[in-house]
């Protein structure tokens, strides 16, 4: 089964109301599975944060792509890009980053706190803007391991 | 046909005017079904609410009936829910001028009311020094001491030589219970009716203690016989204004748990309880208290009364005196936090019918209460007269295996005992919990109860009276 | 601290002694959520509910929250509901000594209620000629004109020729409506203010009825300004004692049909609420009515009061009543049936708080309240302070389509209206009923509605101050 | 098995009402699955008639085996095999009936209702007991039809 076989077939997955596709062969193995666990399935109300306040729900889904690597929050707090208004970002997209460089600050309680990468690698996005408020395990960097 | 507080008013309601000082947004730094509480009184108050939630809880009804939420650390409670920092955090950060603390985590915690302080936030509840300060169980009775609220006397600490303690016990008076300094929960408790029966019970006593926990020291206690634990509702505003809401009757306890309490007591009259009214705001005015707070006392079967302590935020059985007094007690600290007065006197305080409250626990009672997290496949809350459900459950809802069992407080109410008893058998049997045990079944067990029935309920109830448990 | 009914014993707990006559089982010929509210009345009196149901209600809570349950016919009430022969055998073979009739179906058939009597089975209600009475609105206006209660004076019938019509409007005062005998529903009425406009208008109204209806028949009638629907709900016993438990507002009605109701009514003061008390209890006299009743008043803006008519069942919106009361309606219904006293005097009638009712029908309101049966996929009733539900749905329940559409009734108490109405918006945003539409957007509207926050309601509130419905 | 037949397999389990397939050979191996549907799997409180009353409720699942049908009772009523206490009985198990033969009598309000075959047949089970309660719609006999 080539690549091409495998992307159609996650397509039809997705447009489909299946939830999970598994091929095994005895060289090849091949799971699609659709929906998280029951909770979320179960209709709600749904938060009604982003429409009125600057609280930021988690923001995105981790992609499990392999090389892709993300930094989180460690904390509550707000999110500055750089040590001062007036200087240059700690780093930007495209920037090779080295495991232990600060990455931003996080202010909480009027305490700063440096993000160091976990990484070596490339800058691939920065997921929040400067000044944001952030909640714990928000994530901050995705980062292209090296 | 008296009509009472109809023309009265008592909060301006979402489009009415509303109070100056009024929050309008107050940060709930709790989980559960207090969460969804507060939660509530604030939408009832167009005050907005902002949720704060651990990694475990994402899909948890307070998350999702809050007008916002703050993922504030990680499943375990030290790392999310007893996090200060990550709480104030979330609370500047959404804007909040308030946090409610609910009960448990951080409600008790003088350290926090004072980081909120110092952070321009206004803590739901007294202030920092009052917690710390009745928080210690030895301050907290002396207050009372000082005020003139006797405490269970006894040898406070360890008991002394033989001579001491007997001269100690003479003008305590018998019976006296020695307790061991290392047991809990009932272990190793013997009694004492006269002088040579202490002696020798004193060194049976050390020695037991001594097998069994490895230190034989041991304290004296006047015993109470039939002890019933009986506590004060208050509510004290900013101006010195203290009235109470009556009592609640928490006698019924498992390993010193609340399982079930009621309002009124059956066993306070009239007069016991205008006593413990006036004893209660006698301890809270000594300490200048303010917002709702709970005086508990242990009482004996001559309605002789015992200051145990007084705890400083909401409790779990509140909504019992909420349902006979119709005064919301969780709008009322919101509303003395923001600085509003108590719109009425102890006169407009009125005790109507019979509440009761049963903590309803994912815990499997024919497990010895095996807590018994899990999915909640199929969820019904009982309905219909007299029912009130405190609940954080739906259909479709996970337990977490990291926080307290208590998972649905169903409270029930009728004209009289009798009445709010046949209700919430009629109430329990209707609630479906499904693949999940509860206490359920151990409610229904004690509503059948013949002791229970004719309200003879000690604190040693369970022990004494359901030998099944 | 005043203490009430604590220390009445208000009927006898399912482990205390009973009223010598109290039934063993009772047969509950209804579906939906009446049923289960006679079911829990039952349940906590200590009698043995039986259910009857449809083809189409086999998985209905109150086929599964009965003791036991009966198949009486097909889905459509004719086959079932209505089927008086298969219910009272139903009643015959499980044994039951008395039906109660719930609301709507076989409640007001005073046929069925002689069926029961002359099989031995006591119909919980009133007797069956009470029920032919007034079950006649020509005859139950008489019963109050006798009493000196007025009635809506009107034509009685076609209005006579122009001079009797100008004759009959100069003695009953105007403004007069004039209505087309085969209009409804407000179709085809004119006002007339004097003599000349009534000439013009009641040539006009010939005219247009007879063009829009085929019959130029029409009536005259007292034109009542800013009318409000106010009831009256009476308590009878077998031995002549009728007390009153105050008012309801039924005001709010869509095309006849009520949709909202309030207990007091923000109209009544203290006098009227005496007046109409007065009234309604000697209309239930004249007639000897026993049971729960009702009696309803037009109310113009000057509190002339008019009566409509006597019902003679429990209402849809009775829990209002019993939530400002504590008194349990159907309770009392079962045990003014069994043969005993009413407890207790007007004295002990005591008004206290308010209460609010939101009937939340499987409707759909953007789309003019077409009835929307079907799956209910997730369900999740409201809970917290001063929420009471009575619903016959869960999660997994199909809705179907051949009854009414009211699925649930929502009903919200307050120290005061404005805390009733905050109570009751709160309860309504949390409400989950997934996959059905229903009326609680309706509902809400209603609640923010500026008219309605200040009790301006009359019974033409939805098309005069809800243009967009 | 090529992608087509995959294919084919995705779109056929996502019309039916199916929500597992598993395929397996030597060397291949394929699972498909799909979300369970929601309320019938919702376990509610068993009605607790039985054991308390002599009410019956559905006694039976009709079993829709081509040539066994099913006389019920159109009303609520009390059964009874016979004329009267000392008679014999209008029919037993092995008897041939004919349509519009009366069959049992079922006493509603003390009228009594013959209830007739409306089929020609052999009477195989005779489902409810003499003097019993039936309900609406209760089978009363299963016959055989000839």
């Amino acid at each position: 089964m080539n690549l091409e076989e495998i992307r159609e077939l996650v397509m039809l997955l997705d447009k489909t109301s299946l939830t999970e596709l598994k091929v095994e062969t005895e060289d090849f193995k091949l799971t699609l599975r659709k929906g998280l666990s029951r909770p979320e399935a179960i209709p709600i109300p749904e938060p009604k944060a982003e429409d009125k306040m600057p609280v930021l729900l988690p923001s995105r889904e981790v992609t499990p792509a392999q090389e892709l690597v993300s930094i989180s929050s460690p904390m509550v707090g707000t999110y500055y890009q750089a040590p001062s208004p007036d200087s240059e970002p700690f780093v930007k997209v495209g920037d090779i980053v080295n495991k232990g460089q600060t990455l931003c600050i996080v202010e909480a309680m009027k305490l700063m706190n440096d993000i160091k990468s976990d990484y070596d690698g490339t800058m691939v996005e920065v997921a929040v803007e400067n000044g944001q408020p952030v909640e714990y395990n928000q994530v901050l960097f995705w980062i292209k391991r090296s | 046909m008296v009509s009472r507080w109809n023309t009265t008013r008592y909060y301006s309601g979402s489009n009415g005017a509303r109070g100056v000082n009024l929050f309008t947004r107050v940060l709930i730094a709790n989980r559960g079904e207090i969460a969804l509480r507060v939660i509530r009184a604030c939408q009832e108050m167009d005050i907005e609410a902002v949720a704060v939630y651990s990694e475990a809880d994402r899909d948890s009804l307070h998350v999702r009936m809050a007008d916002a939420a703050v993922c504030i650390g990680g499943a375990p409670a030290s790392q999310s829910y007893l996090h200060a920092a990550n709480t104030i955090s979330a609370a500047l950060n959404s804007g909040c001028q308030a946090i409610h603390p609910g009960y448990g985590f951080l409600a008790e915690n003088a350290r926090f009311a004072e980081l909120c302080r110092a952070n321009n936030l206004k803590f739901i509840g007294p202030p920092a020094p009052i917690i710390g300060l009745l928080g210690d169980k030895v301050k907290g009775k002396e207050i009372a001491q000082k005020v003139g609220i006797p405490v269970v006397p006894g040898s406070e600490g360890a008991a002394g030589s033989l001579e001491d303690t007997i001269n100690l016990a003479e003008s305590i008076g018998y019976p006296i219970i020695i307790k061991a300094s290392a047991g809990g929960g009932g272990r190793g408790m013997r009694l004492a009716h006269n002088k040579s029966a202490l002696k020798e019970a004193l060194g049976m006593a050390r020695l037991e203690a001594g097998a069994a926990f490895g230190n034989d020291e041991v304290y004296i206690e006047k015993y109470i016989e039939e002890p019933r634990h009986i506590e004060i509702q208050l509510l004290g505003d900013e101006y010195g204004n203290i009235i109470h809401l009556g009592e609640r009757d928490c006698s019924l306890q498992r390993r010193h748990q609340k399982m079930l309490e009621e309002s009124p007591s059956s066993f306070v009259d009239e007069e016991l309880r205008d006593r413990l009214g006036e004893a209660a705001i006698k301890v809270a005015q000594a300490s200048n208290y303010t917002s709702a707070g709970t005086v508990e006392f242990l009482v004996d079967k001559n309605k002789n009364f015992y200051f145990i302590e007084m705890n400083t935020r909401v409790q779990v059985e509140h909504p019992v005196t909420e349902m006979v007094t119709g005064i919301d007690i969780v709008k009322e600290q919101i509303k003395i936090a923001a600085g509003e007065r108590l719109g009425y006197g102890p006169e407009d305080v009125m005790i109507k019918g019979w509440a009761i409250e049963c903590r309803i626990n994912a815990e499997d009672p024919s497990n010895d209460f095996q807590p018994s997290p899990g999915l909640v496949s199929h969820y019904l809350p009982p309905g219909g007269p007299g029912i009130r459900i405190d609940s954080c459950v739906y259909t479709g809802y996970n337990i977490p295996p990291f926080y307290d069992s208590m998972i649905a407080k169903v409270i029930a109410w009728g004209r009289d005992r009798e009445e709010a008893i046949a209700r919430m058998r009629r109430a329990l049997q209707e609630f479906t919990v499904t693949d999940v045990a509860t206490t359920i079944p151990f409610h229904l067990q004690v509503l059948d109860n013949a002791f229970f029935r004719r309200g003879e309920v000690y604190t040693n109830f369970i022990s004494r009276r359901m030998n099944n448990i």
